[in-house]
């Protein structure tokens, strides 16, 4: 499983010299149990099943300010997003489905809200 | 100048002015924004995965559409935008996924990340030039402040985007000055607003863009623009007690006097 | 044009400018024409002559002539005035004992195309535009003056003439020209058909040293095939081996300061196509490190002597296309 | 053919001073093999290197010939290798037009620490030249050994 | 013919275990010119060395090949040992039969044939070899020291004080470098101008030394023992015999706009100015960007001024040429630009602050007169939180890969001050690691947290918001598992440090070579830090690595130690393998010339004989010989081969190559 999150993210976990810097630029801080940095360790340390549990994966933002500031390059949100995709495809997984939008609608809402929540949400 | 065009999902339909603004703009400028026949959605997520080619295939075709044309690609929407970039320098950069692609693309010529891809205010910075426009503006906006928010996807990666300063762009503001107004530079212009979440958790973007818009207040500003529908729609709709939030398009189109004849 | 040469000569030599010419006059044949120092109005008068078969490259005897007492005059085609500014830049002729006639040039003609169409004991050929009129002993013919050009001439690469005191008739320019054609010919072969090739030329090689003696930029005090202590020391072909060293140090030692004026295979009495390997030098220093013309100028620095930290590696030789040999 | 399996091909190795033969040195310490066949000739630089050299190796019988040297932006005299670099290139590419194999010849930058490379690079240097076989397009018959 | 004797090691076990060292001299004594062949357990022991030298006595050798470890190892053992016997050095010839035979080869068969191989070559090597004479080249015995900041200092006191002569060029006004800028040292506190002052003001009187101020090198020409360079003297447009520095001139200039570099811009000064009051040499400077009498031709009030009449705007740049014998470059540091860091938000806020702006902030002759307050309102800072590694132990390129080494302790000693001063400020410093190795450095660090309460939180700052006069800190605390957001009244960043920006160009000119970083490269990383690879240049202080102030006075006392033991010789032996052409075979074409890297080839016009009684005069190439190092680019350059190099003669390279292909 360790295997998969790196070739899927590209991402070196070893590169990380746990500064801590990802986490503190994280403004989804709140809503994860896991953060950033642990994200790094955790697939270091090969913990994939606990992320793979955790709500997290759902709540990042893909606002990429763990990527830019990070100093070593070591990218975590392409870690999440990898934890993310290991989950959705397999089998019956999909955190959105179809019947999820109506309820969530409104007027206004421009169509990629939702074409991004099908893409990051379903396999 | 003719430059290939993708106006992505949200422009051609809830978003249809910001697209009229910005065409109706680039005819005042001189430039004129063709699009691509039978483009399809960009995909709105930039898909970070390494091993798979599916989530990349429309933004390859526009991208190749444009090369064979032999213009250059601008986009409006900045979430296309950082998609469609992004993807380019896969194509440039990871031989494994170009590989792939041009396999299952089965192009007439095969696409390797040739097309440069322009953000609409990159074309104004770059090809047209902020003097040239303050030139062209009618209707300065005169005594305005608005603070520019940039979001994440124009910006960051930094290195891959190339598009500004990741930490302390100016392209907005230097666009602010053009037209006739006075920018208010405050720091969470670059922090997230939590559009993507807008779906899933209200709360969370409320909070997010509470955030922004009181350090945009406390800073000076009277209202906000930004470059992305979503952002546009997140700081507007689920702000407490927000400013007025418009698309940099809108505010181009009045300075150049041609607002009303876009509708 | 060979009335007005003569002219020149004499003025220059009556007006004291210089106190010798060098030109050229008939050899054993009307077409071998063989250069030649002219110190009296008398001998120009009689001997000098210019014609299509003025093919002699002059700029190498000015190493010697330059440093001799008195001022000598030169007539220069364009290509040669290439060797000639090529020499001034290595410092082997004292320019300000030279006075450069430069003389344009419309192409020089070659005896073995003459023949090839079929012209036995040629006693004559006069010029009339693009026409040349052949009198042979057995009657006379009419060719194609553009189908009798020296190799050289007919994918000439300037009309230009880069360094000159005066000029008889018109300055020209740099030409497009396509003679790399043969080498990349040369290139698109196997390996083994290369080899072959260059063993069927390289093998008929009598080291006559013509090519040698000829070449503006073989001019060396010594030459390392002459010299005892160079290691290769070697007077005659004894293996096919040396065949090939001879030819491969010969080329590498002009690369970058060969001017291209084809001399050496105009010469080769066996008519080996020498000018393709001092060719592919060019034509690889133009690729790997930018187009580079020796004699162009007097201060560009040549290839050979220069670099830039990201040159290409040898591996380029190895990776780039055409069949592994 | 019975040449080739009994072929023991000479091969010469040119290594600067300073990077490369030090780097030979360290492939020694290290107790990295590589095949018998590579000879090392020292010289003070890559750029000390006289085409002569190459062709006068082949004509006594080498099979290939190899120059190491620092790596470019490290010699030891600033300059030398890319001098040496360009000759080479020139030089190789001239022997490829005439119809030499393009294995036989081949720089490789080597640096002193790099002796794990100098030891991968000979071996796989060899393993060419054992399958390009003797030596045959450029030797002189009167050197000839077998 | 020569008369060799070979002498075949076994290394102990190290050869003898897999080359038959009995077989090889065997072998080898059937070789033309062998006159002696044997073989022996320890070469370069004693017993091995007599034993080499007995023979050369007894059989009269004229050259010797031994076959043992590599030439690196022994090769000057063996020449010294041959020296002594009277044999010139360079008729040794070393066959390297343990690294390049018996090391990496397991066949006993295989390995003695290839040894026997490499023993042909180098006799045919030796048959070739000529006595060589090393020659000796005159040593200028005079330093030129470039910076004169506290490494530069230090060394040119050093040299001075042995006895020699020294010129320190200095870019700025005043020599003193970044320590003046600094308030205290760590960690012992002390004041650092208390400590700097007293040295700079020794180098000025020092009558060893010479201190060019506000000057540059422009041009190094020569090598080791004889170089020639040029120094630029930049208009100053003050008269440096007549200035007395009496300051007047910096109180009546009418602009008074010039941002202070000295105090890095948090204040202004005139545009003529003396950096600060105890500069050296005290002499006022134009700073010809703002003043108006010299960019406009109005004004002249400081001429007007100036009692002593040393006000002179057609002064011009001046040149001086000088010849020395050792160059030791102290170009030191600078913080790096934060331009790609603004997510702390320096460029939007002015309390967000650089730690040597902190510096003068705290310092009495600074800014705010030594009371530590904020730059926006000067209002005291209550809440203080310090950024550890901006820009230091980056892998991107927005950043530095390394460890600027000096931040902890001097955030440490920032943090220290605060509470002490003021102890009613919280401070905080955000840290990835706290690397304190030095002379209680340690110690110092953990006081800070003890006794002065300073929060060192491990984690890092991820965002810095200025709102409503606050900065809104954003960060990670990893050991407490949280995110902060903490309110403070200033951001401290704790800059990576570069090498000066003039290092590189000064590298290209003295042929040093520098790292990627753009620090000079040592000669040797442990046993030689201090000495360029280029002989003659040393290295003293930043300029080679991020380094604090004890470390950077250890080293230029050591580079300055280095350039004494240069100095002493009268004369340096010169390389003896050097080009040499063959007169009569020049073409005088410059082709060797051009390839040169140490412009050690020029040419001269000689007469020589030609045919029938007459001369000619030749452009021939001559080599000096103690400016060639003897690469040999020249060689390969010269097409008739005119040029050779002794030592590595091509015949003697064509002879090993016959011998191995053979």
């Amino acid at each position: 499983m360790m295997e998969t999150i790196r070739r899927i993210s590209g991402v070196n976990p070893r590169k990380c010299m746990k500064c801590g810097k990802c986490t503190a630029s994280c403004p989804a801080y709140d809503e994860m149990e896991f953060h950033p940095h642990q994200f790094v360790d955790m697939v270091e340390t090969g913990r994939i099943e606990e992320l793979m549990q955790s709500k997290g994966i759902y709540t990042c933002l893909s606002c990429f300010a763990c990527v830019e500031r990070c100093p070593r390059s070591v990218e975590p949100a392409k870690l999440i997003e990898a934890v993310r995709l290991a989950v959705l495809r397999q089998q019956n997984e999909n955190h959105l489905t179809a019947n999820d939008i109506a309820e969530k609608l409104d007027p206004e809402l421009p169509q990629q809200a939702i074409t991004s929540a099908f893409r990051k949400y379903r396999k | 100048m003719t430059y290939s065009y993708f106006p992505g999902c949200t422009l051609r339909t809830k978003g249809k002015e910001l697209d009229q603004w910005g065409r109706a703009a680039a005819e005042v400028l001189g430039f004129a924004l063709e699009e691509p026949e039978n483009w399809q959605c960009c995909g709105a997520v930039y898909p970070m995965a390494k091993d798979e080619i599916a989530t990349r295939l429309s933004s390859v075709r526009v991208l190749a559409d444009a090369k064979a044309q032999g213009r250059e690609l601008v986009t409006l929407c900045s979430a296309c935008h950082h998609v469609i970039k992004r993807v380019n320098g896969d194509m440039q950069r990871d031989a494994d996924i170009c590989d792939k692609v041009n396999r299952y693309l089965k192009l007439d010529t095969p696409y390797a990340g040739e097309t440069n891809v322009l953000h609409y205010l990159e074309v104004l910075r770059d090809r047209i030039g902020f003097d040239a426009l303050k030139e062209k503006v009618v209707h300065p906006l005169t005594g305005v402040k608005i603070g520019a928010y940039y979001g994440c996807l124009l910006l960051r990666p930094g290195k891959e985007m190339g598009f500004d300063n990741p930490e302390n762009p100016r392209i907005l503001e230097d666009f602010i000055r053009a037209i006739g107004a006075e920018p208010v530079i405050y720091a969470r212009r670059n922090e997230c607003c939590g559009g993507y979440c807008t779906l899933e958790n209200k709360s969370y973007a409320t909070k997010q863009v509470d955030k922004i818009m009181d350090n945009a207040k406390a800073q000076g500003a009277q209202m906000l623009i930004t470059a992305c529908p979503l952002c546009m729609y997140n700081l507007k709709e689920n702000a407490t007690n927000g400013l007025d939030v418009k698309y940099f398009t809108e505010l181009l189109a009045q300075a150049l006097g041609v607002k009303e004849e876009a509708k | 044009m060979q009335k007005r040469l003569k002219e020149k000569a004499l003025e220059l030599l009556s007006n004291c400018t210089v106190t010798r010419v060098l030109g050229w006059k008939t050899g054993e044949f009307f077409y071998d024409l063989t250069p030649a120092v002219f110190e009296t109005a008398e001998e120009v008068e009689k001997e000098f002559v210019y014609s299509g078969f003025s093919g002699a490259n002059l700029s190498k005897y000015l190493i010697q002539e330059s440093r001799k007492q008195g001022k000598v005059a030169v007539f220069l085609k364009p290509c040669d005035s290439y060797s000639f500014q090529q020499l001034l830049k290595e410092h082997r002729i004292l320019r300000e004992n030279v006075y450069v006639v430069g003389i344009s040039c419309n192409g020089l003609l070659d005896m073995e195309k003459i023949r090839a169409q079929g012209c036995e004991g040629v006693t004559a050929v006069t010029e009339d535009g693009d026409t040349l009129t052949v009198d042979t002993l057995y009657g006379t013919t009419k060719l194609s003056r553009n189908d009798c050009l020296l190799e050289r001439c007919a994918v000439c690469k300037s009309k230009k003439i880069v360094a000159f005191d005066e000029l008889i008739g018109e300055q020209g320019e740099e030409l497009e020209s396509n003679r790399f054609d043969r080498v990349a010919e040369l290139e698109a072969m196997t390996p083994e058909e290369r080899f072959a090739f260059w063993r069927e030329e390289l093998s008929r090689c009598i080291r006559c040293n013509a090519c040698r003696n000829v070449c503006p930029a073989c001019s060396c005090e010594k030459c390392v095939f002459d010299n005892e202590k160079s290691g290769v020391r070697n007077k005659a072909i004894a293996d096919s081996f040396e065949e090939n060293l001879f030819h491969i140090i010969r080329a590498f030692h002009v690369a970058g300061r060969c001017t291209d004026c084809g001399e050496c295979s105009r010469v080769c009495p066996q008519n080996i196509p020498l000018h393709l390997l001092n060719r592919k030098f060019i034509k690889d220093i133009n690729e790997f490190y930018g187009v580079y013309q020796a004699g162009a100028d007097m201060d560009t620095k040549s290839p050979l002597t220069d670099f830039t930290l990201d040159d290409c590696e040898p591996s380029i030789v190895h990776e780039r296309g055409g069949v592994q040999g | 053919m019975s040449v080739t399996e009994n072929f023991k091909p000479t091969i010469v190795a040119f290594c600067c001073n300073w990077c490369s033969y030090a780097g030979a040195d360290l492939s020694g310490t290290n107790r990295l093999q590589y095949p018998a066949n590579v000879k090392i000739i020292r010289i003070p630089c890559s750029c000390r290197l006289n085409p002569m050299f190459v062709l006068r190796a082949f004509q006594k019988g080498a099979d290939g010939v190899i120059l190491c040297g620092c790596h470019p932006g490290d010699c030891h005299y600033t300059t030398g290798n890319y001098y040496a670099r360009r000759r080479m290139t020139l030089l190789f590419s001239l022997l490829d037009f005439m119809g030499i194999e393009r294995g036989r010849t081949r720089v490789e930058w080597v640096s002193a620490a790099e002796g794990a490379k100098f030891a991968a690079t000979m071996n796989e240097f060899t393993e060419t030249i054992m399958k390009l076989g003797p030596n045959r397009r450029l030797e002189d018959l009167r050197c000839r050994k077998d | 013919m020569q008369r060799i004797g070979v002498f075949v090691c076994w290394c102990g076990s190290n050869i003898a275990a897999t080359v038959d060292v009995e077989k090889v001299s065997q072998v080898l004594a059937q070789e033309p010119g062998v006159v002696f062949s044997t073989n022996y357990q320890y070469m370069c022991s004693q017993a091995g060395q007599e034993m080499i030298q007995e023979s050369i006595h007894k059989y009269q050798l004229t050259g010797v090949v031994i076959c043992s470890c590599s030439p690196r190892m022994h090769e000057a053992t063996f020449r010294k040992t041959c020296e002594k016997a009277g044999l010139n050095a360079h008729m040794v010839e070393i066959a390297n039969i343990r690294e390049q035979c018996s090391w990496i080869h397991k066949d006993m068969a295989t390995g003695t044939e290839k040894a026997v191989i490499l023993g042909r070559a180098a006799i045919a090597k030796v048959h070739l070899n000529a006595p060589l004479t090393a020659g000796q080249s005159p040593v200028k015995k005079r330093a030129l020291v470039i910076g004169g900041g506290i490494a530069g200092i230090q060394t040119a006191l050093d040299i001075a004080d042995a006895g020699f002569d020294v010129d320190i060029v200095e870019k700025q006004p005043t020599i003193g470098g970044k320590m003046t800028q600094i308030d205290k040292t760590f960690p012992t506190l002390d004041c650092a101008a208390c400590i700097l002052t007293p040295k700079m003001v020794d180098a000025a009187q020092h009558e060893k030394i010479h201190i060019y101020s506000y000057a540059e090198v422009e041009k190094v020409k020569g090598f080791v023992g004889n170089f020639q360079v040029t120094i630029k003297k930049k208009a100053r447009y003050v008269d440096e015999t007549k200035c007395t520095g009496c300051g007047l001139c910096t109180e009546k200039c009418p602009q008074k706009k010039v941002p202070n570099a000295f105090n890095l811009g948090l204040d202004n000064r005139r545009a003529i100015y003396i950096p600060f009051a105890q500069a050296v040499p005290k002499i006022a400077t134009i700073d010809a960007d703002y003043c108006t009498m010299l960019k406009s031709g109005k004004c002249g009030v400081c001429s007007k001024v100036c009692t002593a009449g040393a006000i002179d705007y057609k002064q011009t740049d001046t040149y001086i040429e000088e010849e020395y014998g050792a160059i030791v470059v102290a170009t030191g540091f600078n913080p790096i630009k934060l331009d790609k860091y603004d997510e702390f938000a320096y460029s939007q806020s002015p309390d967000v602050v650089t730690s040597l702006e902190f510096e003068r902030l705290m310092n009495a002759a600074g800014p705010t007169g030594g009371t530590l307050l904020r730059p926006s309102d000067g209002a005291h800072p209550h809440t203080i939180v310090f950024v550890q590694c901006v820009g230091s132990r980056c892998d991107d390129e927005k950043g530095k890969p390394y460890c600027s080494k000096i931040c902890c302790m001097y955030t440490a000693k920032h943090a220290m001050l605060c509470r002490e001063k003021y102890p009613d400020t919280d401070v905080y410093v955000f840290y990835i690691d706290v690397r304190t190795p030095g002379k209680n450095f340690d110690e110092f660090y953990r006081r800070a947290v003890e006794e002065y309460g300073v929060h060192y939180i491990k984690g890092m700052v991820g965002k810095v918001v200025p709102q409503d006069g606050k900065l809104k800190v954003q960060a990670s605390d990893l050991l407490g598992g949280s995110q902060l957001h903490i309110e403070a009244d200033m951001v401290v960043l704790a800059a990576a440090i570069e090498p000066d920006e003039t290092a590189r160009p000064l590298a290209t000119m003295l042929t040093a070579s520098m790292d990627t970083n753009d620090f000079f490269t040592e000669a040797h990383p442990k046993l030689r830090p201090v000495e360029s690879p280029t002989a003659g240049i040393f290295l003293s202080g930043a300029c080679q690595g991020p380094k604090d102030i004890p470390e950077t006075v250890a080293q230029a006392s050591a580079a300055a130690a280095k350039v004494i033991g240069l100095l002493c010789k009268d004369s340096l032996t010169c390389n003896p393998c050097t080009a040499q052409p063959d007169e009569l075979m020049c073409n005088g074409c410059s082709s060797c010339e051009k390839v040169c890297p140490y412009g050690a080839i020029t040419y001269a016009d000689k007469e020589f004989r030609g045919p029938n009684r007459t001369t000619l005069l030749r452009r021939v190439a001559q080599v000096n010989p103690a400016v060639c190092q003897g690469c040999g680019a020249c060689t390969v350059a010269c097409p008739s081969g005119a040029m050779d190099l002794k030592g590595f003669s091509n015949q003697q390279i064509m002879a090993e190559v016959d011998a191995i292909c053979r």
